[in-house]
Protein backbone atom coordinates (compact mmCIF):
# COMPACT_ATOMS: atom_id res chain seq x y z
CA UNK A 1 0.00 0.00 0.00
CA UNK A 2 2.84 2.17 0.58
CA UNK A 3 4.02 1.47 -2.56
CA UNK A 4 0.87 2.08 -4.78
CA UNK A 5 0.66 5.48 -2.49
CA UNK A 6 3.97 6.72 -3.49
CA UNK A 7 3.74 5.03 -6.93
CA UNK A 8 0.67 6.72 -7.75
CA UNK A 9 1.27 10.67 -9.11
CA UNK A 10 -1.85 11.78 -8.46
CA UNK A 11 -0.91 11.17 -4.65
CA UNK A 12 2.36 13.29 -4.08
CA UNK A 13 0.10 13.88 -0.82
CA UNK A 14 -0.42 10.27 0.05
CA UNK A 15 0.68 9.07 3.59
CA UNK A 16 4.23 6.70 4.21
CA UNK A 17 4.42 5.75 7.80
CA UNK A 18 2.21 8.98 9.38
CA UNK A 19 -0.05 7.09 11.44
CA UNK A 20 0.87 3.80 10.40
CA UNK A 21 -1.10 0.86 12.36
CA UNK A 22 -0.57 -2.47 12.73
CA UNK A 23 -1.76 -3.84 9.70
CA UNK A 24 0.64 -1.24 7.58
CA UNK A 25 -2.26 0.71 6.80
CA UNK A 26 -1.45 4.36 6.32
CA UNK A 27 -3.01 7.76 6.80
CA UNK A 28 -2.21 11.34 6.75
CA UNK A 29 -4.50 13.62 9.09
CA UNK A 30 -4.92 17.69 8.63
CA UNK A 31 -6.83 19.07 10.71
CA UNK A 32 -8.67 22.55 10.62
CA UNK A 33 -10.14 24.52 13.83
CA UNK A 34 -12.39 27.49 12.82
CA UNK A 35 -14.22 30.15 14.33
CA UNK A 36 -18.17 29.74 14.66
CA UNK A 37 -18.98 31.74 12.73
CA UNK A 38 -21.37 31.84 9.35
CA UNK A 39 -18.65 32.25 6.51
CA UNK A 40 -16.34 29.98 7.72
CA UNK A 41 -17.58 26.81 6.86
CA UNK A 42 -16.16 28.38 2.97
CA UNK A 43 -12.46 27.71 4.55
CA UNK A 44 -13.17 23.70 5.15
CA UNK A 45 -14.94 23.21 1.58
CA UNK A 46 -12.31 24.61 -0.02
CA UNK A 47 -9.27 23.31 2.06
CA UNK A 48 -11.17 19.65 1.84
CA UNK A 49 -11.64 20.77 -1.99
CA UNK A 50 -8.24 21.22 -2.40
CA UNK A 51 -6.99 18.37 -0.96
CA UNK A 52 -9.93 15.84 -2.91
CA UNK A 53 -8.48 17.52 -5.94
CA UNK A 54 -4.70 16.05 -4.79
CA UNK A 55 -5.75 13.20 -4.47
CA UNK A 56 -7.24 12.36 -7.70
CA UNK A 57 -11.29 12.85 -6.97
CA UNK A 58 -13.48 13.48 -10.11
CA UNK A 59 -14.76 17.00 -10.11
CA UNK A 60 -18.29 15.97 -9.20
CA UNK A 61 -17.27 13.90 -6.09
CA UNK A 62 -15.31 17.16 -5.00
CA UNK A 63 -18.46 19.30 -5.52
CA UNK A 64 -20.43 16.45 -3.32
CA UNK A 65 -17.75 16.97 -1.06
CA UNK A 66 -17.80 20.61 -0.73
CA UNK A 67 -21.70 20.36 -0.42
CA UNK A 68 -21.39 18.05 2.45
CA UNK A 69 -18.74 19.60 4.55
CA UNK A 70 -20.42 22.85 3.87
CA UNK A 71 -23.63 21.34 5.54
CA UNK A 72 -21.54 19.99 8.63
CA UNK A 73 -19.94 22.78 9.32
CA UNK A 74 -22.48 25.22 9.11
CA UNK A 75 -24.53 23.17 11.39
CA UNK A 76 -21.46 22.22 14.07
CA UNK A 77 -21.71 26.35 13.42
CA UNK A 78 -25.29 27.51 14.09
CA UNK A 79 -26.86 24.42 16.18
CA UNK A 80 -23.75 22.88 17.94
CA UNK A 81 -21.92 25.82 19.11
CA UNK A 82 -24.95 28.40 18.98
CA UNK A 83 -22.52 30.59 16.77
CA UNK A 84 -21.13 31.46 19.95
CA UNK A 85 -17.81 32.52 18.09
CA UNK A 86 -15.36 31.56 20.92
CA UNK A 87 -16.14 27.72 20.17
CA UNK A 88 -14.21 25.93 17.32
CA UNK A 89 -15.40 23.92 15.11
CA UNK A 90 -12.74 20.91 13.74
CA UNK A 91 -12.58 19.80 10.66
CA UNK A 92 -10.51 16.50 10.34
CA UNK A 93 -9.33 15.19 6.95
CA UNK A 94 -7.82 11.74 6.91
CA UNK A 95 -6.12 10.94 3.73
CA UNK A 96 -6.40 6.98 3.13
CA UNK A 97 -5.20 5.10 0.47
CA UNK A 98 -8.30 4.37 -1.13
CA UNK A 99 -10.97 7.23 0.59
CA UNK A 100 -11.04 11.13 2.16
CA UNK A 101 -12.39 10.86 5.64
CA UNK A 102 -13.74 13.57 7.26
CA UNK A 103 -14.55 14.34 10.59
CA UNK A 104 -16.67 17.49 11.70
CA UNK A 105 -17.28 18.08 15.20
CA UNK A 106 -18.50 20.83 17.90
CA UNK A 107 -18.36 21.94 21.27
CA UNK A 108 -22.15 21.00 21.81
CA UNK A 109 -23.96 23.95 23.17
CA UNK A 110 -27.11 21.79 21.66
CA UNK A 111 -27.16 18.22 21.44
CA UNK A 112 -28.07 16.67 18.23
CA UNK A 113 -31.16 13.95 18.54
CA UNK A 114 -31.03 10.76 16.89
CA UNK A 115 -34.00 11.04 14.91
CA UNK A 116 -32.68 14.30 13.69
CA UNK A 117 -30.24 12.84 11.95
CA UNK A 118 -32.63 10.06 9.94
CA UNK A 119 -34.86 12.55 8.73
CA UNK A 120 -35.83 12.56 4.69
CA UNK A 121 -37.79 15.78 3.75
CA UNK A 122 -40.39 15.36 1.37
CA UNK A 123 -40.67 18.46 -0.63
CA UNK A 124 -44.71 18.25 -0.93
CA UNK A 125 -45.07 18.19 3.48
CA UNK A 126 -42.28 21.28 3.29
CA UNK A 127 -44.66 23.51 1.66
CA UNK A 128 -46.77 23.01 4.54
CA UNK A 129 -44.41 24.13 7.03
CA UNK A 130 -43.24 27.64 8.13
CA UNK A 131 -39.57 25.91 8.13
CA UNK A 132 -38.77 24.79 4.97
CA UNK A 133 -35.40 23.78 6.14
CA UNK A 134 -34.10 20.59 7.33
CA UNK A 135 -32.33 19.40 4.50
CA UNK A 136 -28.79 19.42 5.40
CA UNK A 137 -28.20 16.42 7.34
CA UNK A 138 -30.16 14.67 4.35
CA UNK A 139 -27.62 15.96 1.75
CA UNK A 140 -24.72 14.68 3.24
CA UNK A 141 -26.05 11.35 3.63
CA UNK A 142 -27.14 11.28 -0.69
CA UNK A 143 -23.69 12.76 -1.49
CA UNK A 144 -21.37 11.05 0.72
CA UNK A 145 -20.36 7.13 0.65
CA UNK A 146 -20.75 6.73 4.83
CA UNK A 147 -22.11 9.16 7.19
CA UNK A 148 -22.37 7.86 10.67
CA UNK A 149 -23.12 10.38 13.90
CA UNK A 150 -21.45 10.26 17.32
CA UNK A 151 -19.88 11.64 20.03
CA UNK A 152 -16.86 14.42 20.28
CA UNK A 153 -14.37 13.29 22.42
CA UNK A 154 -14.94 16.50 24.12
CA UNK A 155 -18.76 16.15 24.40
CA UNK A 156 -19.78 18.01 21.05
CA UNK A 157 -21.51 16.36 18.49
CA UNK A 158 -19.46 14.78 15.81
CA UNK A 159 -20.07 14.03 12.05
CA UNK A 160 -17.79 11.65 10.01
CA UNK A 161 -18.68 10.84 6.63
CA UNK A 162 -16.31 9.27 4.14
CA UNK A 163 -15.86 9.36 0.18
CA UNK A 164 -14.41 6.41 -2.03
CA UNK A 165 -11.75 7.41 -4.42
CA UNK A 166 -12.97 5.33 -7.78
CA UNK A 167 -9.85 3.97 -8.37
CA UNK A 168 -8.82 -0.23 -8.51
CA UNK A 169 -6.50 -0.32 -5.75
CA UNK A 170 -3.19 -2.45 -6.84
CA UNK A 171 -2.21 -4.32 -3.50
CA UNK A 172 1.36 -4.88 -3.40
CA UNK A 173 0.24 -7.70 -0.94
CA UNK B 1 -14.80 39.82 -2.12
CA UNK B 2 -18.32 40.80 -3.58
CA UNK B 3 -18.89 37.47 -4.96
CA UNK B 4 -19.75 36.53 -1.16
CA UNK B 5 -22.80 38.40 -0.73
CA UNK B 6 -25.77 38.18 -3.01
CA UNK B 7 -26.56 40.66 -5.75
CA UNK B 8 -30.19 40.06 -7.38
CA UNK B 9 -30.72 42.24 -10.59
CA UNK B 10 -34.47 42.18 -12.25
CA UNK B 11 -35.21 42.38 -15.95
CA UNK B 12 -37.97 42.10 -18.23
CA UNK B 13 -37.88 40.20 -21.46
CA UNK B 14 -40.75 39.09 -23.32
CA UNK B 15 -43.12 39.06 -20.81
CA UNK B 16 -40.94 37.22 -18.23
CA UNK B 17 -39.15 38.74 -15.14
CA UNK B 18 -35.78 37.46 -15.25
CA UNK B 19 -33.83 37.75 -11.53
CA UNK B 20 -30.44 36.99 -11.61
CA UNK B 21 -29.01 35.97 -8.77
CA UNK B 22 -25.27 36.91 -8.70
CA UNK B 23 -23.46 35.33 -5.87
CA UNK B 24 -24.21 32.99 -2.65
CA UNK B 25 -27.39 31.58 -2.23
CA UNK B 26 -27.49 30.91 1.75
CA UNK B 27 -28.95 31.88 4.85
CA UNK B 28 -27.64 35.99 3.86
CA UNK B 29 -29.54 35.78 0.53
CA UNK B 30 -32.98 35.59 2.13
CA UNK B 31 -34.53 39.13 1.77
CA UNK B 32 -33.04 40.28 -1.09
CA UNK B 33 -34.29 37.08 -2.66
CA UNK B 34 -37.83 37.71 -1.42
CA UNK B 35 -38.22 40.98 -1.85
CA UNK B 36 -37.13 40.71 -5.65
CA UNK B 37 -39.64 38.14 -5.94
CA UNK B 38 -43.08 40.50 -3.96
CA UNK B 39 -41.53 43.21 -6.67
CA UNK B 40 -42.09 40.99 -9.46
CA UNK B 41 -45.38 39.69 -8.19
CA UNK B 42 -46.63 42.87 -7.26
CA UNK B 43 -45.86 44.00 -10.71
CA UNK B 44 -48.23 41.33 -11.38
CA UNK B 45 -45.75 38.42 -13.34
CA UNK B 46 -47.41 35.17 -14.01
CA UNK B 47 -43.86 33.92 -15.76
CA UNK B 48 -40.54 34.29 -13.21
CA UNK B 49 -36.84 33.18 -14.23
CA UNK B 50 -34.22 32.48 -11.38
CA UNK B 51 -31.50 32.96 -13.28
CA UNK B 52 -28.40 31.48 -11.28
CA UNK B 53 -24.58 32.05 -12.50
CA UNK B 54 -22.87 28.52 -12.16
CA UNK B 55 -20.51 27.66 -9.81
CA UNK B 56 -21.67 30.23 -7.13
CA UNK B 57 -22.87 28.74 -3.54
CA UNK B 58 -25.85 27.20 -2.82
CA UNK B 59 -26.58 25.36 0.87
CA UNK B 60 -29.42 23.78 2.45
CA UNK B 61 -29.94 27.58 3.68
CA UNK B 62 -30.13 29.15 0.28
CA UNK B 63 -32.90 25.80 -0.92
CA UNK B 64 -35.51 26.39 1.91
CA UNK B 65 -35.33 30.01 0.60
CA UNK B 66 -35.99 28.83 -2.96
CA UNK B 67 -38.54 26.01 -1.47
CA UNK B 68 -40.43 29.12 0.47
CA UNK B 69 -40.77 30.87 -3.24
CA UNK B 70 -41.71 28.17 -4.77
CA UNK B 71 -44.46 28.01 -2.83
CA UNK B 72 -45.48 31.50 -2.62
CA UNK B 73 -45.02 30.94 -6.83
CA UNK B 74 -48.03 27.71 -6.20
CA UNK B 75 -50.35 29.47 -3.96
CA UNK B 76 -50.44 32.63 -6.80
CA UNK B 77 -50.47 30.70 -9.55
CA UNK B 78 -47.36 31.81 -11.34
CA UNK B 79 -45.16 29.76 -13.14
CA UNK B 80 -41.25 29.48 -12.09
CA UNK B 81 -38.19 28.04 -14.10
CA UNK B 82 -34.37 28.49 -12.98
CA UNK B 83 -31.64 28.52 -15.34
CA UNK B 84 -28.04 28.80 -15.51
CA UNK B 85 -27.34 26.00 -12.71
CA UNK B 86 -24.09 23.99 -12.88
CA UNK B 87 -24.45 20.24 -12.80
CA UNK B 88 -24.14 19.78 -9.44
CA UNK B 89 -26.95 21.93 -8.44
CA UNK B 90 -29.07 20.64 -11.14
CA UNK B 91 -28.53 17.13 -9.27
CA UNK B 92 -29.52 18.66 -6.33
CA UNK B 93 -32.50 20.64 -7.07
CA UNK B 94 -33.98 17.09 -8.38
CA UNK B 95 -32.59 15.22 -5.76
CA UNK B 96 -34.80 17.74 -3.19
CA UNK B 97 -37.77 18.02 -5.25
CA UNK B 98 -37.56 21.47 -6.90
CA UNK B 99 -37.28 20.53 -10.14
CA UNK B 100 -40.80 19.10 -10.22
CA UNK B 101 -42.23 22.52 -9.15
CA UNK B 102 -39.90 24.76 -11.23
CA UNK B 103 -38.45 23.25 -14.95
CA UNK B 104 -34.62 23.18 -14.90
CA UNK B 105 -32.92 24.71 -18.06
CA UNK B 106 -29.39 25.21 -18.81
CA UNK B 107 -29.26 28.64 -20.39
CA UNK B 108 -31.81 31.75 -20.03
CA UNK B 109 -32.40 31.76 -23.49
CA UNK B 110 -34.05 27.65 -23.34
CA UNK B 111 -35.96 29.19 -20.51
CA UNK B 112 -37.69 32.12 -22.33
CA UNK B 113 -38.55 30.09 -25.58
CA UNK B 114 -40.09 27.11 -23.17
CA UNK B 115 -42.26 30.14 -21.66
CA UNK B 116 -42.59 31.54 -25.25
CA UNK B 117 -44.16 28.21 -26.11
CA UNK B 118 -46.48 28.20 -22.47
CA UNK B 119 -47.68 31.12 -22.83
CA UNK B 120 -48.61 30.60 -26.48
CA UNK B 121 -50.77 27.46 -25.68
CA UNK B 122 -52.08 29.10 -22.63
CA UNK C 1 -13.47 48.48 14.20
CA UNK C 2 -16.70 45.73 14.55
CA UNK C 3 -18.38 48.01 12.41
CA UNK C 4 -16.39 48.15 9.42
CA UNK C 5 -15.65 44.44 9.87
CA UNK C 6 -19.69 43.80 9.78
CA UNK C 7 -20.01 46.40 7.27
CA UNK C 8 -17.96 45.72 4.11
CA UNK C 9 -19.58 43.21 2.12
CA UNK C 10 -15.85 41.60 1.76
CA UNK C 11 -15.95 40.52 4.81
CA UNK C 12 -18.76 37.87 5.94
CA UNK C 13 -15.73 36.31 7.67
CA UNK C 14 -14.23 39.72 9.94
CA UNK C 15 -14.07 38.67 13.45
CA UNK C 16 -16.51 39.98 15.76
CA UNK C 17 -15.82 38.88 19.14
CA UNK C 18 -13.32 35.86 18.90
CA UNK C 19 -10.15 37.52 20.59
CA UNK C 20 -11.08 40.61 21.58
CA UNK C 21 -8.33 42.57 23.04
CA UNK C 22 -9.03 45.76 25.80
CA UNK C 23 -8.71 48.26 23.29
CA UNK C 24 -11.54 46.35 21.25
CA UNK C 25 -9.55 45.35 18.66
CA UNK C 26 -11.26 41.75 17.49
CA UNK C 27 -9.45 39.23 15.57
CA UNK C 28 -10.53 35.17 14.41
CA UNK C 29 -7.86 32.53 13.93
CA UNK C 30 -7.86 29.65 11.69
CA UNK C 31 -5.65 26.93 12.58
CA UNK C 32 -4.41 24.50 10.44
CA UNK C 33 -1.94 21.00 11.12
CA UNK C 34 -0.61 19.39 8.48
CA UNK C 35 1.76 16.58 8.49
CA UNK C 36 5.50 16.99 7.56
CA UNK C 37 5.72 15.69 3.99
CA UNK C 38 6.23 17.75 0.81
CA UNK C 39 3.12 18.41 -1.25
CA UNK C 40 0.78 19.44 1.95
CA UNK C 41 2.30 22.88 1.56
CA UNK C 42 0.26 23.24 -1.69
CA UNK C 43 -3.02 22.87 1.35
CA UNK C 44 -1.83 25.58 3.83
CA UNK C 45 -1.40 27.54 0.19
CA UNK C 46 -4.85 26.78 -0.99
CA UNK C 47 -6.68 27.21 2.44
CA UNK C 48 -4.65 31.11 2.81
CA UNK C 49 -5.66 31.82 -0.74
CA UNK C 50 -9.49 31.04 0.06
CA UNK C 51 -9.17 33.04 3.16
CA UNK C 52 -7.71 35.68 1.65
CA UNK C 53 -9.58 35.93 -1.25
CA UNK C 54 -12.45 36.31 0.86
CA UNK C 55 -11.05 39.21 2.50
CA UNK C 56 -10.83 41.18 -0.42
CA UNK C 57 -7.20 40.51 -1.18
CA UNK C 58 -6.46 41.60 -4.36
CA UNK C 59 -5.01 38.91 -6.73
CA UNK C 60 -1.58 40.00 -6.70
CA UNK C 61 -1.45 40.14 -3.37
CA UNK C 62 -2.95 36.08 -3.26
CA UNK C 63 -0.09 34.81 -5.74
CA UNK C 64 2.78 36.57 -3.17
CA UNK C 65 0.38 35.07 0.23
CA UNK C 66 0.77 31.85 -1.89
CA UNK C 67 4.19 31.63 -2.66
CA UNK C 68 4.87 32.95 0.77
CA UNK C 69 3.50 30.50 3.09
CA UNK C 70 4.56 27.82 0.36
CA UNK C 71 7.70 28.50 1.06
CA UNK C 72 7.17 28.46 5.16
CA UNK C 73 5.55 25.37 5.07
CA UNK C 74 7.90 23.51 2.79
CA UNK C 75 11.04 24.70 5.24
CA UNK C 76 9.00 23.43 8.33
CA UNK C 77 8.74 20.26 6.81
CA UNK C 78 12.02 19.79 5.23
CA UNK C 79 14.26 21.51 8.23
CA UNK C 80 12.63 22.18 11.13
CA UNK C 81 10.93 18.73 11.16
CA UNK C 82 13.48 16.92 8.70
CA UNK C 83 10.77 15.30 6.90
CA UNK C 84 9.16 12.87 9.83
CA UNK C 85 5.86 12.65 8.99
CA UNK C 86 4.64 12.08 12.49
CA UNK C 87 5.42 15.77 13.17
CA UNK C 88 3.06 18.59 12.65
CA UNK C 89 3.32 21.82 10.65
CA UNK C 90 0.58 24.31 12.20
CA UNK C 91 -0.48 27.62 10.13
CA UNK C 92 -2.11 29.75 12.25
CA UNK C 93 -4.16 32.41 9.89
CA UNK C 94 -5.45 35.38 11.97
CA UNK C 95 -7.95 37.86 10.42
CA UNK C 96 -7.84 41.16 11.97
CA UNK C 97 -9.88 44.08 10.50
CA UNK C 98 -7.05 45.35 8.49
CA UNK C 99 -4.52 42.73 8.12
CA UNK C 100 -3.70 38.64 7.54
CA UNK C 101 -1.47 37.11 9.97
CA UNK C 102 -0.10 34.25 9.13
CA UNK C 103 2.42 32.04 11.42
CA UNK C 104 3.93 28.65 10.50
CA UNK C 105 5.51 26.51 13.40
CA UNK C 106 7.22 23.56 13.43
CA UNK C 107 8.69 21.24 16.17
CA UNK C 108 12.44 22.39 15.87
CA UNK C 109 13.92 19.14 15.08
CA UNK C 110 16.65 21.33 13.71
CA UNK C 111 17.33 24.76 14.72
CA UNK C 112 16.71 28.02 12.67
CA UNK C 113 20.19 30.24 12.86
CA UNK C 114 19.51 34.04 13.01
CA UNK C 115 22.10 34.46 10.39
CA UNK C 116 20.40 32.11 7.83
CA UNK C 117 17.02 34.26 8.44
CA UNK C 118 18.70 37.38 6.62
CA UNK C 119 20.73 35.86 3.47
CA UNK C 120 20.21 38.09 0.48
CA UNK C 121 21.44 35.62 -2.01
CA UNK C 122 22.86 37.09 -5.55
CA UNK C 123 22.16 34.91 -8.87
CA UNK C 124 25.50 35.75 -9.75
CA UNK C 125 26.76 34.26 -6.62
CA UNK C 126 24.78 31.29 -6.53
CA UNK C 127 26.00 30.00 -10.39
CA UNK C 128 29.48 29.31 -8.54
CA UNK C 129 27.64 27.15 -5.84
CA UNK C 130 26.98 23.50 -5.38
CA UNK C 131 23.39 24.56 -3.96
CA UNK C 132 21.79 26.71 -5.98
CA UNK C 133 18.86 26.76 -3.16
CA UNK C 134 18.75 29.40 -0.28
CA UNK C 135 15.62 32.06 -1.69
CA UNK C 136 12.82 30.75 0.03
CA UNK C 137 13.51 32.79 3.16
CA UNK C 138 14.53 35.74 1.29
CA UNK C 139 11.54 35.37 -0.87
CA UNK C 140 8.86 35.73 1.80
CA UNK C 141 10.57 39.11 3.39
CA UNK C 142 10.39 40.02 -0.37
CA UNK C 143 6.72 39.27 -0.57
CA UNK C 144 5.02 39.82 2.72
CA UNK C 145 4.69 43.36 4.72
CA UNK C 146 6.60 42.06 7.91
CA UNK C 147 8.56 39.25 8.49
CA UNK C 148 9.93 37.84 11.54
CA UNK C 149 11.53 34.66 13.31
CA UNK C 150 11.44 33.73 16.65
CA UNK C 151 11.02 30.17 18.99
CA UNK C 152 7.30 28.80 18.90
CA UNK C 153 6.09 28.17 22.60
CA UNK C 154 7.05 24.44 21.78
CA UNK C 155 10.54 25.15 21.09
CA UNK C 156 9.93 24.70 17.42
CA UNK C 157 10.83 27.18 15.02
CA UNK C 158 8.19 30.10 13.81
CA UNK C 159 7.74 32.76 11.58
CA UNK C 160 5.16 35.28 11.39
CA UNK C 161 4.34 37.11 8.49
CA UNK C 162 1.87 39.84 8.34
CA UNK C 163 -0.07 41.02 4.42
CA UNK C 164 -1.66 44.55 4.94
CA UNK C 165 -5.32 44.69 3.29
CA UNK C 166 -4.78 47.80 1.37
CA UNK C 167 -8.10 49.49 1.86
CA UNK C 168 -8.49 52.51 3.50
CA UNK C 169 -9.47 51.63 7.67
CA UNK C 170 -12.79 53.71 8.54
CA UNK C 171 -12.14 54.22 12.08
CA UNK C 172 -15.43 54.42 14.15
CA UNK C 173 -13.33 55.81 17.79
CA UNK D 1 -4.55 14.75 -10.46
CA UNK D 2 -1.32 14.50 -13.08
CA UNK D 3 -1.17 18.34 -12.67
CA UNK D 4 0.96 17.64 -9.65
CA UNK D 5 3.84 15.61 -11.74
CA UNK D 6 5.75 17.47 -13.98
CA UNK D 7 5.57 16.75 -17.78
CA UNK D 8 8.27 17.65 -19.94
CA UNK D 9 7.32 17.75 -23.47
CA UNK D 10 10.58 18.38 -26.27
CA UNK D 11 9.82 19.96 -29.54
CA UNK D 12 12.05 21.58 -32.48
CA UNK D 13 10.42 24.33 -33.94
CA UNK D 14 13.06 26.77 -36.30
CA UNK D 15 16.06 25.67 -34.87
CA UNK D 16 15.21 25.94 -31.57
CA UNK D 17 14.52 23.34 -28.54
CA UNK D 18 11.42 24.15 -26.82
CA UNK D 19 10.58 22.49 -23.42
CA UNK D 20 7.60 22.36 -22.27
CA UNK D 21 7.30 22.29 -18.83
CA UNK D 22 3.78 20.85 -17.50
CA UNK D 23 3.17 20.73 -14.42
CA UNK D 24 4.91 21.85 -11.43
CA UNK D 25 8.17 23.25 -10.94
CA UNK D 26 9.53 21.96 -7.41
CA UNK D 27 12.07 19.43 -6.16
CA UNK D 28 10.54 16.72 -7.46
CA UNK D 29 10.61 18.11 -11.22
CA UNK D 30 14.80 18.31 -10.77
CA UNK D 31 15.28 14.87 -13.37
CA UNK D 32 12.97 15.43 -15.56
CA UNK D 33 14.09 19.14 -16.40
CA UNK D 34 17.62 17.90 -16.06
CA UNK D 35 17.28 15.25 -18.28
CA UNK D 36 15.67 17.28 -20.81
CA UNK D 37 18.43 20.04 -20.77
CA UNK D 38 20.82 17.68 -21.17
CA UNK D 39 19.07 15.71 -24.26
CA UNK D 40 18.68 18.83 -26.39
CA UNK D 41 22.12 20.09 -25.58
CA UNK D 42 23.69 16.84 -26.47
CA UNK D 43 21.61 17.32 -29.91
CA UNK D 44 23.63 20.13 -29.97
CA UNK D 45 20.91 22.75 -29.59
CA UNK D 46 21.97 26.35 -29.43
CA UNK D 47 18.55 28.36 -28.87
CA UNK D 48 16.35 26.59 -26.16
CA UNK D 49 12.86 27.78 -24.79
CA UNK D 50 11.64 26.90 -21.47
CA UNK D 51 8.28 26.92 -21.96
CA UNK D 52 6.00 27.13 -18.83
CA UNK D 53 1.79 26.81 -18.40
CA UNK D 54 0.58 29.72 -16.56
CA UNK D 55 -0.40 29.16 -13.22
CA UNK D 56 1.71 26.36 -12.28
CA UNK D 57 3.68 25.65 -8.75
CA UNK D 58 6.85 27.32 -9.05
CA UNK D 59 8.60 27.49 -5.95
CA UNK D 60 12.26 28.04 -4.48
CA UNK D 61 13.16 24.49 -4.78
CA UNK D 62 12.32 24.85 -8.74
CA UNK D 63 14.20 28.03 -8.93
CA UNK D 64 17.07 26.57 -8.04
CA UNK D 65 16.95 23.95 -10.61
CA UNK D 66 16.15 26.90 -13.35
CA UNK D 67 19.51 28.53 -12.09
CA UNK D 68 20.98 25.18 -12.30
CA UNK D 69 19.89 25.14 -16.37
CA UNK D 70 21.39 28.76 -16.17
CA UNK D 71 24.67 27.94 -15.05
CA UNK D 72 24.90 25.50 -17.45
CA UNK D 73 23.92 27.06 -20.53
CA UNK D 74 26.15 29.93 -19.80
CA UNK D 75 28.81 27.87 -19.88
CA UNK D 76 28.02 26.02 -22.52
CA UNK D 77 27.43 28.65 -24.91
CA UNK D 78 23.62 28.24 -25.58
CA UNK D 79 20.80 30.99 -25.34
CA UNK D 80 18.08 30.53 -23.00
CA UNK D 81 14.27 32.47 -22.90
CA UNK D 82 11.23 31.10 -21.35
CA UNK D 83 7.80 31.77 -21.74
CA UNK D 84 4.27 31.34 -20.23
CA UNK D 85 5.14 32.35 -17.06
CA UNK D 86 2.43 34.20 -15.02
CA UNK D 87 2.62 37.74 -14.20
CA UNK D 88 3.54 36.97 -10.54
CA UNK D 89 6.52 34.37 -11.74
CA UNK D 90 7.66 36.84 -14.04
CA UNK D 91 7.83 39.04 -11.46
CA UNK D 92 9.98 36.49 -8.99
CA UNK D 93 11.84 35.70 -11.97
CA UNK D 94 13.11 39.48 -11.96
CA UNK D 95 13.13 39.55 -8.45
CA UNK D 96 15.88 36.90 -8.63
CA UNK D 97 17.73 38.02 -11.32
CA UNK D 98 16.70 34.93 -13.66
CA UNK D 99 15.89 37.63 -15.77
CA UNK D 100 19.22 38.79 -16.99
CA UNK D 101 20.12 35.56 -18.42
CA UNK D 102 17.31 34.06 -19.89
CA UNK D 103 14.83 36.85 -22.01
CA UNK D 104 11.14 36.18 -20.76
CA UNK D 105 8.52 36.46 -23.36
CA UNK D 106 4.40 36.09 -22.44
CA UNK D 107 4.47 33.50 -25.60
CA UNK D 108 6.02 30.77 -27.12
CA UNK D 109 5.74 32.84 -30.76
CA UNK D 110 7.29 35.79 -29.13
CA UNK D 111 10.20 33.98 -27.86
CA UNK D 112 10.91 31.90 -31.44
CA UNK D 113 10.28 35.41 -33.23
CA UNK D 114 13.25 37.02 -30.74
CA UNK D 115 14.93 33.81 -31.57
CA UNK D 116 15.03 34.28 -35.56
CA UNK D 117 16.24 37.83 -35.16
CA UNK D 118 18.96 36.34 -32.98
CA UNK D 119 20.11 33.96 -35.20
CA UNK D 120 19.70 36.21 -38.43
CA UNK D 121 22.14 38.82 -36.68
CA UNK D 122 24.43 36.05 -35.19
N1 LIG E 1 -24.05 19.88 14.92
C1 LIG E 1 -25.29 19.89 15.43
N2 LIG E 1 -25.50 20.11 16.75
C2 LIG E 1 -26.75 20.13 17.27
N3 LIG E 1 -27.85 19.95 16.54
C3 LIG E 1 -27.72 19.74 15.21
C4 LIG E 1 -26.43 19.69 14.59
N4 LIG E 1 -26.63 19.44 13.28
C5 LIG E 1 -27.94 19.35 13.09
N5 LIG E 1 -28.62 19.53 14.25
C6 LIG E 1 -30.09 19.49 14.44
O1 LIG E 1 -30.64 18.71 13.39
C7 LIG E 1 -31.59 19.50 12.65
C8 LIG E 1 -31.54 19.11 11.18
O2 LIG E 1 -30.32 19.57 10.60
P1 LIG E 1 -30.23 19.80 9.04
O3 LIG E 1 -30.75 18.61 8.36
O4 LIG E 1 -28.83 20.17 8.73
O5 LIG E 1 -31.21 21.00 8.73
P2 LIG E 1 -31.25 22.52 9.25
O6 LIG E 1 -29.89 22.85 9.77
O7 LIG E 1 -31.64 23.26 8.03
O8 LIG E 1 -32.32 22.56 10.30
C9 LIG E 1 -31.22 20.94 12.95
O9 LIG E 1 -32.32 21.80 12.83
C10 LIG E 1 -30.70 20.85 14.36
O10 LIG E 1 -31.76 20.92 15.29
N1 LIG F 1 11.91 25.99 9.65
C1 LIG F 1 13.25 25.87 9.64
N2 LIG F 1 13.89 25.12 10.58
C2 LIG F 1 15.23 24.95 10.57
N3 LIG F 1 16.03 25.52 9.64
C3 LIG F 1 15.47 26.28 8.68
C4 LIG F 1 14.06 26.50 8.63
N4 LIG F 1 13.80 27.30 7.57
C5 LIG F 1 14.98 27.57 7.00
N5 LIG F 1 15.98 26.96 7.65
C6 LIG F 1 17.44 27.03 7.32
O1 LIG F 1 17.65 28.21 6.57
C7 LIG F 1 18.21 27.92 5.32
C8 LIG F 1 17.71 28.88 4.27
O2 LIG F 1 16.32 28.64 4.01
P1 LIG F 1 15.69 29.07 2.64
O3 LIG F 1 16.04 30.49 2.39
O4 LIG F 1 14.24 28.77 2.69
O5 LIG F 1 16.41 28.22 1.51
P2 LIG F 1 16.49 26.65 1.27
O6 LIG F 1 15.37 26.00 2.03
O7 LIG F 1 16.38 26.51 -0.21
O8 LIG F 1 17.85 26.22 1.77
C9 LIG F 1 17.85 26.47 5.04
O9 LIG F 1 18.78 25.82 4.20
C10 LIG F 1 17.87 25.87 6.45
O10 LIG F 1 19.17 25.51 6.83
Amino acid sequence: MIRLLDSTPTIRLGGMTGMSGAEGVTEQVIELRLPSRLGYERIAMDTAASLARRMGFADERIDALRTAIGEAVTNAIEHGNQADEAMKVVVLLTVRPNELVISVSDQGRKALEVEQTKLRPHIADVFQRADKGGWGIWLMRELMDEVEFTLAPGGGNLVRMVVHLERMPISDQ
Amino acid sequence: MLEDELNVNIRHRDGVAVIDLIGDVTTFAEEKINGAYRQVTAQGHRYILLNFRQNDYINSAGIAILIGIVTEVNQNGQKLAVSGLSPHFQKIFRMVGLAQYAEIYQTEEEALSAFRRLSGVE
